[in-house]
């Protein structure tokens, strides 16, 4: 009932798959509503990053994070770089020294990196971003007691998806996408998609 | 997708590369992180420029560098704003001890990433002013949107801060100097035809063969509303009446006419643009002093046009005037 | 088609009418016939220079008008030459004693219309000497056909013998300048896609979404062949080859590259092209001491580029360095 | 037996009026191996030459062919301009101060505008240009002898008919289109589908 180092690293590298798989689609959905560009920042920066964890230790959850964070933020750009950067960032600083989280950690974690990401983005709930794919998910796992912990997150991933579904008929209020006033409802949010990939490839890591 | 390109993830270092060759006597590139800056930075004692975003805008930003605009630029890749360790490194290497100037257009991208920069660059005493550009009056309601984009009037920021940080100006100075532009500035544009992200592969959008898009930012993105294809001169109207209602430009002023092209627009219909917007503005009685028409803040190959006035003052005028050399705007020099 | 225009008819007027608001310091604009001079002229003594062509190419020709470049440019309609009476009222209207003269792009449009105008001008007493430019290595037998095209060289010899002329050189010696660079000057293009003329209303050619038009003219003509989309690389080589084999251009020559967008192309890509170019010309042992980069010398909205290389002498380096300033090329001034 | 002013005005009446008609045909020809501008340009100066022609008086043929041949000149540009212009200064030479133009004369000025056309632009025949129309249309007047004005002008047209027809599998070597080699082969030549319109306007204004 605790992530280690090796799971984070497990986590962090089905997600770069996923997110190179999707890149596609991530860039259709930002063509929609944005400017055609965010499968391929998230497909660079985890693409860097999985380069980057290879040589990475394992007994410093807090490190590995740090890692991740700090790549995505020099690699990524545009809006979900810092934002992204800003999760795995916040995280870290939470895990810090840390051989293991347990569910404790886990959430404090994932609420550390929501709270960046809403200082820095500034968005509410419903305004059409990543926020609505995160935000359910840590609900969901906050709410998922008595169960196992990779059932918990498997919850997580599964609002995650329900919460970036949700984003289409939203009309979007921040990010580029807002320019788009009511034109913008009826598309689903590309960040809120990448936010699902990611918390679902941790579902899966945690499962494994 | 048809371009003149090898694979799409080396365009943005390639052409830099290409700068590099093109422009030695006028500015140096370096590559990881990727930025560029004056051949002669740091200025000793000299405020410095800095602006950047997302690639696919040329000439803004790197087509700007040099004496008397900017001493730095930081590209991103294709319509993606650049990383703070990108803005960081290229802020340490224009530092002349007076300060650096970031000109962040107003995309959520690029502030929380020029954001993060500046607070780097203060951790590590540098002092840092940001003038943030958004004059695009297409986005109406900033509540509930990221607020207005920056679009032409950066260009012209870029100039007049660039010409007050070489002629000694202080930080401050600078800045609130390239804030007053910004307020003075409004911009609007529209687009015939969308373009393709290179990484992308086919076209941001779709348009009818006698459909437009209004409002339209400089990133492919659609615009506020769509639009049938109408004579120049009411597409000019349709553009010039938001922005002189915006400010409002009042007439007796003194104005800097402004007639961009998106990238892929000929400069004859740009003159004919230029023809109809200079009659609108006279029209309202405002003074068309200083003019500038061609493609200098682009969305790759996007057919379409933006319209920029500037209500300017004699300084605006004076650091406008004042001798600028780089590979996109060069005079007195 | 989607142009920002009015009538197709008015577009080359309206145009004119836009530059000469926009640049009333550089230019004065004629309309019937249509001719633009630079605001001075005549200027006494000097030898006036002036150019023409069909219209859709700008930058080129109007765009160069002004000190130390054009004293006239004459604009046909879209890609057709402009008519004797024109180019005779321009010659009039800048022969400041000293004679004028006439560039000439290679097109049987061109040559016969500043021929007879140069035989009308002769009859008035006013002396005349044309350049006739021929620097397109893409067409390879000028014994079947009209001879080499006149291209990217045209900018080259513009400013060279404006420079000359501003100098205070002799109409002979101004004429052989010009005829020196020509010579030393050779270009080839290519065409990613066709451009569509206004009054044709579609596009002059269908190309595939991999084809490319090799040898391309500057008047949306098809090329000499078709052939794939290659990348950036491969395609700089296609132009670069024949043009390094035609002069010959030999090791240890010092060169001017000139890297060309036609109208459509971003400029993130032209530096893609003049990076490759620059290397392969280096390759070659030629040190390139000059360059220029953008689209100066169009066709429509046309996306491609053409590059011109020019040997250049230690003369022609003196005049090209010299002051200018026109709309489109300026600098020392 | 003679064309008198009055009929060389409706000659090139008509000659407006079906050029004007067949613009875009004209400008599609010269698509395909030339840069899309013949029709545009020959309705340009035919429409000027009809707006010059209102107020010429008719007593002097040679006068008007000049007013005709200069508005072609200052309006037409292009290749095509200097040439028509030149194929009118040089027929009103022959025709200068003559009311009225007998076979002969006809002939002799439809003669000296080939020749000057020729001149001018160094085009021998099968170069494909407007010479391989023009050139038939003469030899065919020539060589109809015993027949009506009006017949052997319609002979004249028929062989400028044919003559543009046959420019179709030819090599043009002379013009833009010799740029594209071979390739300029199985196309029709614009300006010899030009020059037969006239040659067929001239015949049905010499049959009225
Ligand atoms: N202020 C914000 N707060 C949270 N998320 C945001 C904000 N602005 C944008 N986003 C997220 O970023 C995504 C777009 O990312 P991306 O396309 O990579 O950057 P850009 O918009 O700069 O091109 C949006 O789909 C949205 O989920
Ligand atoms: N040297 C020449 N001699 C005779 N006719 C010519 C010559 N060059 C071109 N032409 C004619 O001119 C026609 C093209 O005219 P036009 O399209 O108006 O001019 P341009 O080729 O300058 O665009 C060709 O179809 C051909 O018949
Ligand atoms: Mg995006
Ligand atoms: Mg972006
Ligand atoms: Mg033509
Ligand atoms: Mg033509």
């Amino acid at each position: 009932e605790v992530l280690n180092g090796d799971a984070v690293v497990v986590w962090i590298e089905r997600a770069a798959a996923v997110i190179v798989e999707n890149e596609k689609y991530l860039t259709e959905l930002d063509a929609a509503i944005g400017d055609s560009d965010h499968g391929a920042n998230m497909a660079r920066g985890f693409s860097a990053v999985r380069g980057k964890l290879a040589g990475q230790p394992r007994e410093d959850v807090g490190a590995i994070l740090k890692t991740v964070g700090m790549t995505l933020l020099s690699t990524v750009g545009g809006a979900s770089g810092p934002l992204y950067g800003t999760l795995f960032l916040e995280a870290a600083k939470i895990a810090a020294g840390k051989a293991e989280l347990d569910r404790t950690a886990i959430q404090q974690s994932l609420a550390a990196g929501l709270a960046g990401i809403q200082k820095r983005g500034k968005a509410e709930p419903l305004d059409k971003t990543m926020v609505d794919a995160l935000g359910p998910a840590i609900q969901a796992f906050e709410g998922a007691a008595g169960v196992t912990l990779a059932e918990a997150l498997a919850r997580a991933a599964e609002a995650a998806r329900q919460g970036a579904e949700a984003t289409i008929p939203l009309v979007a209020r921040k990010g580029r996408a807002s320019y788009l006033g009511e034109r913008s409802a009826g598309h689903q949010d590309p960040g809120a998609t990448s936010m699902w990939l990611l918390v679902r490839s941790l579902a899966e890591a945690a499962a494994e | 997708m048809k371009k003149l390109l090898n694979a799409p993830s080396d365009l943005v270092k390639e052409a830099l590369a290409g700068m590099a060759v093109a422009h030695p006597d006028l500015l140096r590139v370096q590559l990881d992180p990727a930025f560029l800056v004056r051949a002669d930075a740091p200025v000793r004692g000299k405020v410095a420029v800095l602006s950047g975003g997302g690639s696919g805008h040329e000439p803004l930003h790197g087509g700007f560098v040099g004496r008397g605009m900017l001493d730095a630029a930081c590209p991103g890749a294709v319509f993606t704003s650049p990383t703070p360790d990108q803005i960081l490194e290229a802020t340490r290497a224009v530092d002349g001890g007076a300060g650096v100037v970031h000109v962040v257009k107003n995309y959520t991208g690029d502030v929380m990433n020029f954001e993060m920069a500046a607070e780097l660059a203060r951790d590590m005493g540098i002092a840092t002013e940001t003038v943030l550009v958004n004059d695009d009056v297409a986005v109406e309601n900033s509540l509930y949107t990221a607020g207005r984009r920056g679009v032409g009037t950066t260009v012209l920021v870029e100039k007049i801060c660039g010409a007050a940080a070489e002629a000694g100006r202080g930080l401050a100075d600078v800045a609130a100097l390239g804030r007053r532009v910004n307020d003075h500035g409004r911009s609007m544009g529209l687009a015939l035809t969308p373009c393709t992200v290179p990484h992308a592969g086919k076209p941001s959008f779709e348009l009818g063969p006698d459909e437009i898009e209004v409002g339209i930012g400089i990133h492919g993105e659609p615009g506020r509303r769509r639009a049938k294809l109408e004579p120049a001169d009411r597409l000019t109207e349709m553009l010039m009446d938001p922005i002189l209602d915006d400010l409002p430009f009042r007439a007796g002023k003194d104005v800097l006419l402004f007639v961009n092209g998106l990238g892929g627009t000929p400069l004859l219909e740009l003159y004919v643009v230029f023809r109809k917007a200079h009659e609108l503005a006279a029209a309202r009685g405002l003074r068309v002093v200083r003019s500038l028409v061609g493609p200098y803040i682009t969305s790759l190959e996007m057919a379409g046009v933006s319209i920029t006035l500037l209500e300017v003052d004699e300084e605006m005028v004076r650091y406008w005037d004042a001798p600028v050399h780089t590979a996109a705007l060069r005079w007195g020099v």
